[in-house]
């Protein structure tokens, strides 16, 4: 098992230098040239924006010269300033790193506390009421564009119904409230985030639960636990279940992209102050050593993602564990 | 084709689309970006079926055109991320260890980068127009159909109706055009209706946060633009283009289902 | 006497997509107490659904729709499913064909023994365990504690077809059902496994039904045989007279066959 | 002779390293030498992981030897391609499930140009008529048909261009009894009617004992035994191919 870990740690280095290239290689499209957005507004401006990204990226010196000098940079986490506020990147990110990485993960457990009970009723009762229903709900759910959803669900429950509030972290007089309070208030405030970015992993995890659990029910090892006299429900929770979580724990690991990425929508559409609405802002701004620092960072929440997935399915399958 | 209902509904909601998306000037009754000055925020009357928007436009007719951004980015994407799919999948699978082994790392690290991240990112470098999106979500999604065709390739590489064509004597292509193909052109058929379906989604997210199709060119996404400021006002400004987007990939959903049932 | 298994016209159907296929149509078959008997036929017979559907526990498209399963006189079709848990692995026990692919890979071979052994003798786990080890060591597996703590994927085939035996012996059965139970192994281990079957057999004593298509294993381990043919037992009677004088046509096909290319 | 094979060594790699070279690998071939008398049928027995399908693979250049020479005398095989063919164990796994049979019939007709475009359906037709099946097979699917029938089509096939040498690699291993009996019959009779060459590999001493005239006894890729099928089974050499029939009586 330990070198099985210290294999995928060493695997990990040849991946992080190329994310580190590609980011490189993406950002450096930029300082050749700037938007026609600029430029249509104010030449002034731009010549400034000009002058400050020669001056941020060492634009005079050869290419992989910059890219060194670049990754010392990053390497000593000093990500460079913001062109907004000329505060440095990385004090920005830190602060809202809680944010996303906290959202994410309750939507994480959300969709594992019940798609994972969802998938296993829609396989016993194959082809009933609720399989059908479950079935056409996330198809549906998959379908449906996640920011419309948040958009339709803003207008019922928010403004038609007033139950929920409709963007922020916490109401007004948050610091008033005395610390249960508190807690209450932003998870009121959380009800519709959280709900809305969990919706595809609820479709996608219930319905390969499902298939998981109808694929080890017919194994050749159920036939020996049923000839051992065993219960329907020790065969299923016990031989099937276990064998059919298998592929779940990779997928939990595999969706952090997909989290990530959704995050820029709910966080923008919600008001939420995290790396996502930092990230569309630096985007508008045209901050490029902000947008390099979160495509990064993006990029190694993922490679940790994937480790923490790959460690967990070798935890869980002796197969791996015990080659 | 009757006992196969998902391709049945996915082709007819895709055919349906796609003719209202080619005969747009034909059918929408007005031009997308006339404005009707009497008619601003109007709700769904005779003479505007879906309603007007802010500044007066007739809402049909520019989700009509719409429907051509979209159509044309999704399939015009994945043309692309098919495209180097096949190419680098294909040398992964074929031509040994060395080039397996850097295709397949340097896809590992572009599936590192979220889709959207990357992408915004590169928008943020480069003018946002339509063609730029459809050449950069082109360029970030090769991965899976690149991992898909390498698999299909070496799976029948082993299997030995592929080594009894070597032995009859039959030579690469042919083995790569009679057998390789025709076995591997299902799985990456799903794939890519799967992601004309995600390119479609990513077009209009991109269009929603203002950094896709630019206004007053009229995509789905970007008609939502206006949604967030009238949601209590103008209902229809926020469902009909939502519905547009959901039917069309549930479209392209209902056709991946429905090829899935064909090859078994 | 009586025999401790008696099976009357037993039928059973597959209901598949769009047509019902018979797999078993009215089996008559005995086994007495200490005996060896034998159920040969070719792939497609029925002859391992006619063993599953003894204690019931078909595949989910089966259906048994005739028939009497008599152990020690009461009928295990007519039986609540509740009542059947302790007649499985408690008198009726199986041995089935890979043991690599029907042994949970997730779970140690101890942990598969004892579980069997808690459920039925409701022991305390320590005490499953001992028994368990000990089990072990009476089928000649050398380090008893080394396999009990492994897993599947760390053991031979025929150290995991030995595991599988003494589960399958783990609470004493009077019939234990081989479904071709050395098919997969190599000819040299094939005879280790049945020497060990039929020392068991002698002494632990159980009544042994065993399926197979090879004629050579039959005709060394059975005093019976019935042979299966499409879903019928087309003939049956001892084991001598079988080989010496096979009256169906398909058995004198199989005979013919054997004294060709099946024995030494 | 046929064919002689002299000191061929095939090593197989464990553990892909992720980038240097494999660290540990299996030996599947083990410096085998042997000679193939033209119209015999060379039997080679051993069991799993012995090395045989290696062999087989290797004969027909579907796998490079690591060392080691396979020398055909090009009075019997001159054109390699044409003159060597091969059939497998998996009947499943041999056809190309979405190639009709007339289609994965005339394959190599086209390659080999065997006979011009309008005669194939007549040479296909034949060819299923030599091993027993009707026209009927031509236009279905391999899923359409059983095991035993499938190992027919697929000796269909490898009869098109006329082979010297035919190497079955466990041709009946996965079929039932009679039906290995009755493929048996048609692999002797074929060898008859087409003056044909045999390596015959299995891992049932008796179906090799039934067809075999010399046999090669194989474990871990080296050869133990080479005698004629008469001798190694009354007066077997080696110890490893005593234990091996004392298994199968």
């Amino acid at each position: 098992m330990l070198n099985y870990i210290i294999k995928r740690f060493l695997g990990m280095i040849p991946v992080l230098f190329g994310v580190s290239i590609v980011s490189f290689a993406v950002i450096s499209l930029a300082p050749g040239r700037f938007s026609s957005l600029d430029q249509a507004m104010n030449p002034k401006v731009s010549a400034q924006y000009q002058m400050r990204l020669n001056r941020a990226f060492n634009l005079d010196k050869p290419v992989h010269v910059r890219y060194f000098l670049w990754l010392k940079d990053l390497a000593r986490l000093d990500l460079g300033r913001s062109f907004v506020d000329n505060r440095p990147v990385a004090a920005k990110i830190l602060e809202r790193v809680p944010v996303t990485v906290g959202i994410n993960a309750l939507s994480l457990l959300v969709v594992f506390l019940v798609a994972i009970p969802v998938g296993i009723r829609a396989a016993t009762k194959e082809g009933g009421a609720f399989d059908t229903a479950t079935a056409v709900f996330s198809f549906v759910m998959l379908s449906v564009p996640a920011f419309w959803l948040a958009l339709l669900l803003m207008q019922l429950f928010c403004i038609h119904l007033g139950w929920l509030p409709i963007s922020g972290l916490h109401s007004l007089d948050f610091d008033y409230f005395p610390p249960v309070r508190r807690f209450l208030d932003v998870a009121w405030h959380l009800i519709l985030p959280v709900f809305v970015s969990s919706v595809a992993g609820l479709a996608v995890i219930s319905r390969y639960m499902r298939s998981s659990i109808l694929e080890a029910l017919q194994q050749p090892y159920i036939y020996t636990a049923l000839a051992k006299g065993l219960p329907q429900r020790t065969v299923l929770y016990k031989h099937a279940l276990r064998n059919a979580l298998l592929p779940i724990v990779t997928l939990a690991g595999l969706s952090i992209p997909g989290l990530l990425g959704g995050s820029v929508i709910f966080e923008s559409i919600f008001a939420l102050p995290g790396l996502g609405q930092l990230f569309f802002q630096a985007v508008m701004a045209r901050d490029i050593p902000l947008i390099m620092a979160e495509v990064v960072l993006g990029a190694l929440l993922t490679v940790a993602g994937n480790l923490i997935a790959d460690i967990s399915y070798a935890c869980v399958d002796p197969r791996i564990r015990y080659k | 084709m009757k006992d196969n209902p998902y391709l049945f509904w996915g082709l007819a909601i895709i055919l349906m689309l796609s003719a209202t998306a080619l005969f747009a000037p034909l059918i929408s009754p007005f031009d997308p970006s006339s404005i009707d000055s009497q008619g601003l925020l109007m709700a769904p009357c005779a003479r505007h079926p879906l309603g007007t928007d802010g500044l007066g436009r007739d809402l049909l007719s520019r989700m009509i055109y719409g429907a051509r951004i979209s159509l044309s980015v999704g399939i015009i994407a994945v043309g692309i991320s098919i495209l180097l799919g096949l190419i680098l999948g294909s040398c992964a699978g074929f031509y040994g260890r060395i080039a397996d082994a850097l295709i397949m790392r340097f896809a590992d690290i572009m599936l590192c980068f979220p889709t959207f991240f990357l992408i915004l990112a590169v928008i943020a470098v480069v003018e946002p127009s339509i063609y730029n999106i459809m050449i950069v979500i082109g360029l970030t999604s090769w991965m899976g159909p690149a991992r898909l065709i390498r698999g299909e390739i070496l799976s029948l590489k082993e299997r030995e109706f592929i080594q009894a064509e070597r032995a009859l004597g039959a030579s690469d292509a042919r083995i790569i055009i009679r057998h390789l193909v025709p076995n591997a052109v299902g799985p990456v058929l799903v794939n890519a209706t799967l992601g004309i379906a995600g390119a479609i989604l990513l077009e209009s997210s991109l269009s929603f946060l203002g950094l896709g199709v630019q206004p007053p060119v009229p995509s789905w996404g970007n008609i939502l633009i206006e949604s967030k400021s009238t949601l209590g006002i103008a209902w229809w400004i926020t469902v009909f283009p939502g519905l547009a987007i959901l039917i069309t990939i549930l479209g392209f959903n209902f056709i991946a289902e429905g090829l899935k049932k064909i090859i078994g | 006497m009586s025999p401790l298994l008696e099976v009357k016209g037993l039928k059973v159907d597959f209901h598949l997509e769009n047509r019902i296929v018979h797999a078993v149509e009215g089996v008559d078959l005995q086994v007495r107490r200490n005996e060896t008997v034998v159920l040969a036929g070719e792939s497609g017979s029925g002859k391992t659904i006619t063993t599953l559907a003894l204690t019931r526990i078909l595949p989910a498209p089966a259906r048994i729709v005739a028939g009497q399963v008599l152990l020690e006189g009461r009928d295990m079709l007519a039986l609540e499913e509740k009542k059947l848990y302790s007649i499985r692995g408690g008198v009726i026990a199986y041995i089935f064909q890979e043991p690599a692919s029907f042994l949970n890979p997730v779970l140690t071979i101890g942990e598969q023994i004892v579980e069997a052994v808690i459920w039925h003798q409701r022991l305390g786990r320590q005490e499953a365990q001992d028994q368990g080890r000990e089990l072990l060591r009476q089928v000649r597996i050398a380090e008893a504690d080394r396999v009990f703590n492994s897993f599947p994927h760390q053991l031979s085939g025929g150290m995991n077809q030995r595991a599988f035996i003494a589960m399958a012996l783990a609470c004493k059965p009077s019939l234990l059902i081989a479904d071709e139970p050395t098919t997969s192994l190599d000819v040299t281990i094939e005879a280790e496994i049945l020497k060990l079957l039929t020392e068991l057999k002698e002494k632990v004593g159980f009544s042994l039904l065993f399926i197979t298509h090879n004629l050579a294993i039959a005709r060394k381990i059975s005093q019976r045989i019935y042979v299966m043919y499409r879903g019928r037992v087309v003939e049956n009677g001892l084991t001598e007279d079988i080989f010496k004088d096979p009256k169906h046509f398909h058995t004198r096909e199989l005979i013919a066959a054997y004294h060709k290319i099946g024995k030494l | 002779m046929i064919l002689e094979a002299v000191d061929i060594s095939k090593k197989f790699p464990v553990e892909k390293g992720m980038f240097g070279p494999a660290s540990a690998r299996t030996v599947a071939l083990d410096r085998v030498n042997f000679r193939l008398m033209e119209f015999t049928t060379l039997g080679i027995v051993g069991e799993s992981g012995s090395g045989k399908t290696t062999l087989a693979r290797v004969l027909l250049g579907l796998i490079p030897a690591d060392s080691g020479t396979i020398r055909f005398n090009d009075a019997f095989i001159s054109d390699f391609r044409k003159d060597v063919q091969i059939i497998f164990q998996n009947p499943y796994n041999s056809l190309d499930p979405k190639m009709r049979i007339k289609d994965a019939l005339y394959e190599p007709l086209i390659i080999h140009s065997v006979c011009p475009r309008r005669e194939m359906r007549g040479k296909a037709s034949e060819l299923l008529r030599i091993v027993g099946l009707d026209d009927a097979a031509m236009e279905r699917y391999p899923s359409q048909f059983s095991g035993g029938q499938r190992q027919r089509i697929c000796i269909a096939r490898a009869l098109a261009c006329g082979p010297k040498l035919l190497v079955l690699d466990e041709p009946i291993s996965s079929l039932d009894l009679t039906i290995q009996a009755k493929l048996l019959d048609l692999f002797v009779e074929l060898k008859e009617k087409f003056r044909l060459t045999y390596i015959f590999i299995s891992h049932n001493l008796s179906v090799i004992r039934h067809i075999a005239d010399t046999v090669l006894v194989m474990k871990h890729g080296r050869v133990v035994e080479h005698a004629a099928a008469h001798d190694l089974f009354e007066r077997p050499a080696a110890e490893y191919t005593r234990q091996l029939l004392e298994a199968a009586r």
